[in-house]
């Protein structure tokens, strides 16, 4: 690959262009991903490079295209689907959790589902209602899918092509927020990231920053300046939301006994809850802080004129780390 | 094997019975003889007004969005016509389920547009101005409106109501399940509603053709045993035909109709789209010799009904109001963070309330 | 107000010109010519054998459900034509996506009939067979299977195969956004999918008349520009023209069709269900006349193509195949936990893996 | 209300008669919910009593049944649907998520979704695939929705009855595994139960055990067996899942110092993992041992050959009420 650097967005489409490249099995299929390129880019491009056969523009039918999707995979097709934006997932849902997750179990292994269904997702960037949302923790109570957030333009391409390698359904989530505001050389062409392992950011011994999506920005930079305070801290990437590695979470926060979980969902009942409790109960004796969450309130993602309002700020982020450090 | 029947017809296709009705060509020449109700041209006046009016409005939207005012917004450039005369139609308590391009409708149904501006301009309170009535807000979820449509007008029958609901929905709509659930809803029970499909040609850069199989989009009526008819959609005289019967047939308890529109998107898909990425520009310029502005204002001048000093004082008068709209809006204070968390429930439950506390002090934590 | 064009006609709806095909009356008289491949009987009368084995093993699944043995399971009686022909019909590489009442057809295809049971069973292992081939396992969510049905046949046309996918929903299934959206997608695209409604009358409670206001549901196909047409679903012969035709039109790259076929759900919706709740048995005694065993069973033996001595045969024969069957279902060991976890991904993660040790252990917590 | 005992369903029954009885903008509709009764007979006899405008069979489309309600719901009716089984909600979630939780935030009041949607949920009743399933979590995460989820034929009838009163919308699951297994005498007729409070089926100083819906029943026996050996629980039907009433779990778990949770569904980012967090977080100094959670197996129900392997059972409880008990 060559030295210009690439935001997530680009490398988003990279990913989906060597994919496309190495594997005559991947195809891409969606709402104006064809001739527009997908309404961020993502597949900009593509449809000219790989025709019409791997690139191919739908109706607008969410229902239908997660179907389809479901339909092209058991034929051993690596379908790639965009959903335009998360907010429209939902009229998926009976069709990922109700055959995508469970193909591969329903028939013992006969028939499965390689394929990945891609949504930008998360608010931040003034968009109107339903275009906002980060709705992570619905798919990650469902057995038999995988869910993945990348956080920078190295991860998602890493990530992604490793969503499409796998041979099980993956809800691959791009944190719309942070698709161009970070440029990375990108790594040798076709290497791929572990989608079972979260990623340690950055290593700390006084506290545990577990965080995913385009909070890990924020959490960045309250790393930067804890540091500066000479504090530690631990900075997580979980990435692989689900199935959940919570053996390198639990080693960190062994070390650090202090941890503050971010996210941007609203807080009740979200992948924060989960992470939470496993950290409370199996680090029951370590732990020297009660666990902290900073995430989204639990109201509907305000329009974007009080969006602000609504996300997770450095402040707050920090304010946490504050408290469990003070214990 | 078995004997193959295609080639005598077996499998047919259903569509070449469509009605398409238009009063006007695209010189504003009549085509047939005007309806009695057309003649004295007050209506097609007032009708000419109100699309001029959405017209300034919609540009001034557009403005605000460049200059950084307003955040992304769905131009109706082009497809004025079947807004004013539905709006225009519908009794102030029939019920409205639009989409999310139906700012000249709104308009008429009573809604200001300072709310429709707040709105775009990411304020929850520009759903919540009197003016709406009873009518839906804006619907983004493509094509969910369908469905609340046929739930309102199933509330007008158990009360024994005569009142109509009139849904509006793009041509790409009509693909998704709660367009086609809805119909079939609509056509079982016999409910009031009137469909009715603005087809502007395009679903973002999906054009119409790679959207449905079918020859019209009316005829997705067919299947739900729902009547169909296409129409002009930028001649206001078959609109207002065909939307006026829908709604009165509605009215009088013969069920749901479905209206096909065919109008043109003139605009791009939103201010955060760039058409000339997937369509060519020589399509759109042969659209706008369609447009159904233009189309009436030559029509009323050939007819005597308009002339040049009444144009100029409506162009003076329509910047005035959209100026007093854009200025309203402009001015209007940011709502307090109490308002984020008072309309989750109807009594905001004790855990809101101590995140709404933690809200105040600056707080997000546990 | 508008002139009303409604006495006019101005809003039709379409519906009429659905052609409906049948070979053979409710006596087994035809009543038109026969195609060729049926003058000589033997096609015939592999389908009789077909349905009279379909009914065997679907008494025995009852009477096992009704014993214990078998959990809740969906009788398809009176429907078997259906399975029988498009289960003959289809290639082996071919593929069925069918709903969950699809068992004629399942044999035909090569599923072992001990499988459906163990499905039936509340086996997962009962979806595992290799009699499957590349078919979808059975469909529980209404509808959703006629998605999987356009994905599939997008795949062949990537891979340029010319395999063709069935598949078959009820009556209610038609309702469902799944269903249009799909079938709009095959009109759009022109994928090789053949679309059979198996309408049975009823959807659990629902009569056909309150699931649709439109005159037949094949016509569904008309907003999705996908040819559509009735079939008598309880004469193998008019189905064996109309599958086998729509079969061979799709691999020939002529797209979808959408075929309705008419028949009778004689039994209860499932053996949970209780039909003389809601409906009249007078209508199930006059279905009866029209079930399609007797009336295949009436033309070959007025034809001189079946003998008494030929059924007893059959009968003998057909209850020995479905005994072994249940044999093979009663004798299958359960399985072992292990199985719970093993295929919930390709390589179970670690997280899993450690619950499946708790589960073995008994135990179940953190 | 007269002396004869009910059942679970026959309790949803009458509440669902009451309350077509007492006001006029209530209104049934779903699949078979009229001549037929409902296919497990919750709607029996209303078609007849209440009519075929009040109580309406409606076409195989759920995503229809959920808009409908809504657009009835802002008409001001009270619609109660229902969804036959739990395992076929998803095709709603879009106008559940997108619209009915949304509808009174997105028009400051303006409109209003007073609506109830009804479905049978959870194993145990040996039914086929998608017949058996525990999603509560997807709807609990959801900021304007109200999960209600009663456990004894009292409950049912007194939290259906505000449930419908209730002026937003409620997803209502039955545990259909415990529609018939027990009979209780109902309250006065037109009683009412909140919907912002968990009950306390009994009191007791040792241990908290957490529980909702059919679990309840384990759970019962499970304390009955502890108090034989002088191991006093505090036993917590959750019942109002969302919005949660965290006080009445702190305040016990602050007393007990010990805390079981235990439900059917998927146990990672069930709704146990956030009662847990809570409990874990808030309660850090007060608690005596881990907070533990009983649950399903994070994998697809199984077939119901296997389903009792899944199901928590009374000797997987007791034995985690052990565990925090030696701690
Ligand atoms: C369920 C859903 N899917 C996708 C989108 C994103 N989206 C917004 S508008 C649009 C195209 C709609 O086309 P059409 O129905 O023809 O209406 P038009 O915008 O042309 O007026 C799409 C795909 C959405 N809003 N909702
Ligand atoms: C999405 C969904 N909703 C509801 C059900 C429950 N259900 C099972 S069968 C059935 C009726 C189906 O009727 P029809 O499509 O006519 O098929 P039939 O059973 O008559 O063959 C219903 C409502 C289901 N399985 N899936
Ligand atoms: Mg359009
Ligand atoms: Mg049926």
């Amino acid at each position: 690959m060559s030295d210009d650097k690439k935001t997530l967005v680009e490398a988003v489409n990279l990913a989906l262009d060597h994919a496309l490249a190495d594997d005559k099995d991947v195809v891409l299929l969606g709402e104006d991903v064809g001739t527009n390129g997908g309404v961020f880019r993502a597949t900009q491009d593509l449809k000219d490079k790989y025709g019409l056969k791997r690139v191919m523009d739908t109706p607008l039918a969410e229902t239908m295209i997660a179907g389809m999707t479901i339909g092209m995979a058991t034929q051993g097709l690596k379908p790639v689907a965009e959903i335009q934006f998360m907010g429209f997932i939902f009229a998926c849902m009976e069709q990922l959790v109700g055959h995508a997750a469970r193909m591969r179990n329903r028939t013992r292994g006969r028939l499965t589902c390689p394929m990945v269904i891609r949504a930008p997702f998360g608010g931040g960037i003034h968009a109107p209602e339903h275009h906002s949302e980060s709705t992570e923790a619905l798919f990650a109570h469902i057995p038999g899918l995988r869910v993945v957030i990348p956080s920078s333009p190295v991860r998602a391409y890493g990530l992604l092509r490793s969503a499409i390698d796998d041979p099980d359904p993956v809800i691959f989530l791009e944190p719309k927020r942070i698709y161009r505001v970070q440029r990375q050389t990108l790594p040798k062409q076709g290497s791929r990231l572990p989608l079972d392992t979260c990623f340690t950011l950055k290593e700390g011994s006084d506290l545990t920053l577990v965080t995913w999506g385009a909070c890990v920005r924020e959490c960045q930079e309250v790393t930067r300046n804890l540091a500066k305070e000479g504090v530690g801290v631990e900075l997580i990437d979980v990435a692989t939301i689900k199935p959940l590695d919570m053996d390198t979470i639990l080693a960190s926060v062994r070390k650090t006994g202090r941890c503050v979980i971010v996210h941007e969902a609203a807080r009740s009942f979200g992948v924060g809850a989960e992470i939470a409790a496993r950290v409370s109960t199996e680090l029951f004796h370590e732990l020297r802080a009660p666990v902290q969450r900073v995430a989204g309130y639990d109201i509907t993602m305000p329009y974007y004129r009080m969006e602000d309002h609504y996300m997770p700020s450095v402040g707050q982020i920090a304010s946490a780390c504050q408290i469990v450090c003070s214990c | 094997m078995p004997t193959t029947l295609d080639g005598g017809g077996l499998f047919r296709v259903h569509s070449s019975d469509v009605p398409f009705v238009r009063y006007l060509n695209t010189d504003g020449q009549p085509v047939q003889k005007l309806p009695p109700w057309a003649e004295n041209g007050q209506q097609l006046v007032a009708y000419y007004k109100a699309m001029v009016k959405a017209r300034e409005a919609d540009r001034k939207a557009i403005a605000m969005q460049r200059t950084g005012q307003m955040g992304t917004y769905p131009s109706c450039l082009g497809q004025e016509a079947p807004g004013v005369v539905y709006g225009s139609l519908m009794k102030k308590d029939d019920v409205l389920a639009p989409y999310y391009r139906d700012m000249p409708g709104q308009l008429l149904r009573g809604v200001e547009l300072s709310d429709v501006y707040l709105y775009w301009g990411g304020d929850e309170r520009g759903s919540a101005g009197e003016g709406y009535g009873q009518d839906m807000p804006n619907c983004v979820p493509i094509a969910t409106q369908a469905c609340h449509a046929v739930g309102i007008a199933s509330a007008f029958r158990i009360r024994d109501e005569r009142r109509v609901v009139v849904t509006t929905c793009g041509d790409g709509a009509t693909s998704k399940g709660d367009f086609l659930e809805a119909l079939n809803l609509a056509g079982a029970w016999k409910v009031p509603v009137v469909f009715l499909i603005v087809n502007n040609q395009w679903a973002i850069s999906i054009p119409r053709s790679a959207q449905c199989g079918a020859d019209t989009l009316a005829q997705k009526g067919a299947g739900a045993g729902v009547p169909c008819v296409q129409v002009d959609g930028n001649d206001v005289i078959a609109l207002h035909e065909v939307i006026g019967s829908a709604i009165e047939r509605a009215r009088h308890g013969k069920g749901a109709v479905v209206i096909e529109a065919i109008t043109y998107r003139l605009c791009d898909h939103t201010t955060a789209d760039d058409a000339t990425r997937y369509r060519d520009n020589e399509d759109v310029r042969k659209a706008w010799e369609e447009e159904p502005v233009k189309r009436l204002q030559t029509y009323l001048y050939n007819h005597g009904l308009w002339s040049p000093e009444q144009e100029k004082m409506l162009q003076e008068q329509v910047a005035e109001e959209v100026q007093k709209a854009v200025e309203t809006y402009q001015l209007t204070p940011p709502q307090s963070i109490n308002d984020l968390f008072a309309y989750q429930y109807a009594e905001t439950p004790v855990s809101l309330r101590q995140q709404l506390e933690e809200m105040q002090e600056g707080l997000n934590h546990e």
